[in-house]
């Protein structure tokens, strides 16, 4: 094991698995940086530090940089994975996702279905996501909801270094298109991560912390934010599990079940507003399938119905945070 | 130019099978047994064929909602298109796509499109997986004058020229985008002259003459698979039907039609050249025209007799494997 | 009042607020039809009828044919907004939203909210939504889900003639951006249509049956679907509300609230897939806010998580109808 | 051309008003009670000024991520701008943007923009609703070199053509896009070329020498007022900074920015080529300097001690009215 950044260990996933697989190919805006400069190519290597070295290694027709060109990337991104190659995209900022959706949503995510189940499309989306550096309405989103909304699509959102190096090389192993959320205030989060060969299956939780009395379910940066909430309860004798999505789609349908069924009641914490979001899913699936072991309506702790904010005062106003999360977990346990 | 007696029957026979594909389509529409949208390629034959009789299995192309004709023409089976066509669950997507999205990855056929624009992105990763393949292959983007407006056609030849890969932009100028003119719609209405501004080789020929096609593809892709980089080419050509099937058509000239169907006949063209060069004897074609009309009908024949999907299928080819 | 289909009511709407207000301008693909061939313009007048006599009338400044360039449509409304004028522009199928998203999610919903509370962007973008017309996966979506999801939008969804008309005046003269969704399956549909001066508020649901039982809530075409199977069940004695949301956002939270609190039981019904959705929201809603007068889990009918199949067969199976919706409401009623 | 002495003085104000405000930043960005991204536009001043300085407020632009200087040449109130960079209440947008979003509809100025290329589908609608209030007022969107390859560039310019609308393209090549050359990016490195392939006239300009930008702006404005049409017009022109505070700038060339500095800052051409043609006096300069000088102190020392926004205010604004 060795301790690293969320940013390295997605590094060293894409270095990994580049090295293992020659059909893997890397391409994104700046990726390289540097191209058509005095400077040079790497002489960035990219503005996240997340693919410093591969251009040196693996050459300009393995790791492409491109132009400022979402849709072309993201369109390439599919053409390259329906001539037998895995390409790993990088949208800089999720928030443009608005200037590709129609790559992902209409095409990748489609090919297979409309295609009569004959295609495969192994590409993965790599999207730096979410709020907290105060980078306003357009640089600050956490369209997760949106993605898992569409069918064709696998979702996932890691919370940790060793997630993000065991969920990113299942990404780019998987047959299926993968959008993969990075978030941004995330990437200097360190922690333990396994060498050598190291997947986790999509579909399965994890339990970041246990408890008896409430479920808290959560992804990327929230699951940070409700563990220490968590933490935080724990010490007034109030037990939680912190229910970690890792992948929004396929959902853990089972573990979050599970969990509810033993506590009864639900916190759901998501970044994104409140309205046809992943907090709204989490709680209609609870209701739907849960729903005789509830003891008190399921509490939604979002951002409100408003684009991100800029002033710091205001973005930590919009934000989930550990204190609103043990308030909502105080509720529910109040209930009645 | 060289072409072969053999080769010149086999791309007859394919501009005769894209159009009776297409006639005989326009008529079964009308018995409203076939769903959905169908935009009909009747005229444009030339073009399909000529681009893609210089193509083999590795090379790819990607296609419009206006994509029958470049299915056939790329390898697609005839019969499981009108399977598709028909909604049927032995057509070539089992029922799911429908007309504007027949594709078949083997053929190298990257798919019909409904989204105007969506093809020529997926052309430059088609092309840059051609260039790490590293044996000359390369991808096509069929597009029409009106798609030529789409910020994703530009980002793509962008992205192509950026990165030298072996892409062919084929521009199919039809002169209409739905119901609108391209002097309305293109600004500069020199579709060729803009791909050039991009920094690209581009082309300009007359899509209803195969043997113009033919020899200016020849050019094009020596060019592109030659290494030097991503090209374009502009195909003046002709609509024969509606944009899709029920347009009344009330934008076109006085007669247009039957002065297309006169004077812009690809196949008459066809004809007319290989009679007057002794190229291929009019018997020969004659032969071919009754083989196709055969498959066509046997075709047809055999979607109206064949099964539907279940319901229950509206659940699969979603993923590969989900949780 | 007259009988009008619902395109009808449409185009007689923008023809009378053009008429009333000369800051409204129209802009879209084709919906001259004819520009620059021989026919002319007007030879067409829009592939729905929703727009034919309106460049006649009101001229080519106003009346605004396109090329196929969606994003800059949007871009434009949003433009055309900001100066001072009423843009109304319409996306032929709601399907292109792929194209076009960053000008509706990151420009117009968000101006107001960036721009510090400055400015009004009073612009309309009809898109015409949904399946039924064998139109298959790019032509057949119903994405009010991610729509409604976005702070800074107003999206309504009217599922009659009369409603088409009164929301779309209302959308019209609102002053924030509005995306008014209309049902292909729909625009035959014929009603009674109140004349001259017609108005519906934002945020106010119908109800399009009533019933002591279950709530069914729906939008669109889902209304017509719930209606059908509400009015079946009441020939068995069972008796639904039928809530026509109009608008998901605002979203008439009391009107579902009330109900529920009356029936104990809730019935969604969606034609977008089950994930993140519009379905999900009101159950969460629901259970959030009426918990206690719950008799039974809330159960939502929804298409399933796949693209929209082509083939009549598969596109019915994939469908909401209305005896999936009855099957639902059984299943509620018997629940325990 | 003839521009009186009073019009260069409040040119000249303006252009130092920029460089000053981003020189300052660029200081106080260290300190780190800044928050946020922030590009900085020193440098580029005369085009921003150039170009503007035609306009007055029923002309609307659109700006970029680099957008201090447009919202500054379009009359924004710079200390309304600072306290805004700032995150304070009383900023321009009630800190609820920063200083990618600074916007004030009421001086023509439609806002500064996170999204690459959002700007000039915008300034297309201005333009179309400049046509109906038709009393020649016009829409201008600055972008970057690297917007140009941006989809929603190409899609407006191609819609500004065929619609006639009054609308100025102006691109700002400061030969990069981030970190990466415009030699590399841009597939014909002609991005005046391009927009001609549209359709439209173009001009390119030196985006250094105040002069001669607002020369050329002069001919494209009487261009597209008198209702020729859209225009383009490609600024070459250098960026002192990085692409954001804290770029570590490697890719730069060696003693680059000093060269820059000394050859090309359009401070120094303007104040050479005013007091070789004795234009403005540079005691006159001078003391504008001073008072610029005075402004952005006074700006800094005010934000810096202004109140924060209240945490319910990230609740307002959203809508005008919402149920
Ligand atoms: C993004 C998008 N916008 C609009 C449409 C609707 N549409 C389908 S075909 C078409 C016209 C296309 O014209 P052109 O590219 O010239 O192709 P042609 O129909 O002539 O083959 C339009 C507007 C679409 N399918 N996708
Ligand atoms: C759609 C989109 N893609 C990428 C970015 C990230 N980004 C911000 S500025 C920039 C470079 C822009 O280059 P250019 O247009 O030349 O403007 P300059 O920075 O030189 O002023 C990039 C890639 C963005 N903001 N929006
Ligand atoms: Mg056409
Ligand atoms: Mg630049």
């Amino acid at each position: 094991m060795a301790e690293l950044m969320l940013r390295e260990a997605i590094l060293q996933t894409l270095f990994a698995e580049m090295e293992r697989d020659e059909n893997v190919v890397v391409l994104g805006e700046d990726i390289v940086g540097g191209m058509g400069t005095e400077g040079g190519p790497e002489a960035i290597g990219g503005i996240w530090g997340t693919s410093a070295g591969l251009y040196d290694k693996f050459g300009g027709d393995r790791v492409i940089d491109t132009p400022i060109s979402e849709s072309a990337i993201i369109g390439a991104a599919g053409g390259l994975g329906l001539t037998g190659k895995r390409p790993v995209a990088e949208i800089m900022f999720a928030d443009f996702l608005g200037v590709c959706m129609d790559q992902i949503w209409n095409q990748m995510a489609k090919f297979r279905y409309m295609f009569g189940g004959k295609t495969e499309c192994p590409a993965v989306v790599r999207m730096i996501y979410g709020a907290g550096l105060n980078a306003a309405a357009q640089h600050s989103q956490a369209p997760h909801g949106i993605l898992t909304s569409m069918p064709g699509l696998k979702v996932v959102m890691p919370s940790t270094p060793a997630d993000a190096k065991g969920l990113l090389t299942t990404a780019i192993r998987d047959q299926d298109p993968v959008i993969f959320l990075e978030h941004k205030a995330l990437y200097a989060e360190k922690g333990e991560v396994p060498e050598g060969e190291y997947t986790i299956p999509f579909g399965h939780a994890r339990l970041a912390h246990a408890g008896e009395d409430v479920t808290i379910v959560a992804a990327g940066l929230m699951v940070k934010f409700a563990t220490k909430a968590a933490q935080g309860l724990a010490e007034q004798g109030i037990g939680c599990d912190v229910i970690d999505l890792r992948t929004t789609s396929p959902l853990d349908e089972e573990a979050i079940l599970d969990s509810v069924e033993n506590t009864g009641r639900l916190v759901v914490v998501d970044e994104s507003p409140p309205r046809c979001g992943l907090a709204t899913d989490i709680v209609s699936l609870v209701t739907n399938k849960a729903y005789a072991s509830l003891k008190a309506p399921p509490e939604m702790v979002t951002s409100p119905h408003t684009p991100v904010p800029f002033a710091r005062e205001l973005e930590k106003a919009y934000l989930p945070s550990p204190g609103k999360i043990a308030d909502a977990v105080q509720r529910t346990l109040a209930w009645k | 130019m060289q072409i072969s007696e053999d080769a010149l029957k086999k791309a007859y026979r394919q501009m005769k099978t894209i159009r009776m594909f297409e006639e005989r389509l326009h008529d079964e529409i009308m018995t409203g047994e076939i769903a959905g949208f169908t935009h009909l390629y009747a005229g444009q034959e030339a073009v399909a064929v000529g681009v893609c009789e210089h193509l083999d299995f590795n090379d790819t192309i990607a296609s419009t909602h206006r994509g029958h004709g470049h299915c056939i023409a790329k390898g697609c089976d005839v019969k499981g298109m009108m399977l598709e066509i028909y909604g049927r669950a032995d057509g070539i997507c089992k029922g799911k796509g429908g007309s504007m999205h027949i594709a078949d990855i083997e053929k190298g056929m990257l798919g019909a499109n409904g989204i105007v624009g969506g093809g020529p992105p997926i052309v430059v990763g088609a092309a840059l997986a051609a260039k790490l393949y590293g044996d000359g292959r390369l991808a096509v983007a069929f597009s029409g004058d009106g798609a030529c407006n789409q910020g994703t056609t530009f980002e793509a030849m962008n992205l192509a020229v950026v990165t030298n890969a072996p892409a062919i932009f084929a521009f199919e100028n039809n002169h209409y985008s739905e119901h609108t003119g391209v002097a309305y719609a293109v600004g500069s209405e020199d579709i060729a002259g803009r791909a050039e501004s991009f920094g690209m080789k581009a082309w300009r020929v007359d899509g209803c003459d195969f043997f113009k096609v033919y020899e200016t593809m020849g050019e094009v892709v020596d060019h592109v698979r030659a290494g030097k980089g991503p090209a374009a080419v502009e195909f003046d050509t002709e609509r024969f039907f509606g944009h899709f099937e029920g347009d009344p058509q009330n934008y076109r000239g006085e007669g247009e039609i039957a002065r297309l169907r006169k004077e812009r006949d690809c196949i008459t063209i066809f004809r007319e050249h290989a009679a007057k060069n002794k190229l291929v004897s009019k018997k020969d074609l004659d032969a071919i025209d009754k083989e196709v009309s055969d498959l066509i009908d046997k075709s047809v024949e055999e979607s109206r007799a064949a099964a539907p999907p279940k319901a229950e299928d509206v659940l699969t080819d979603v993923y590969i494997d989900y949780i």
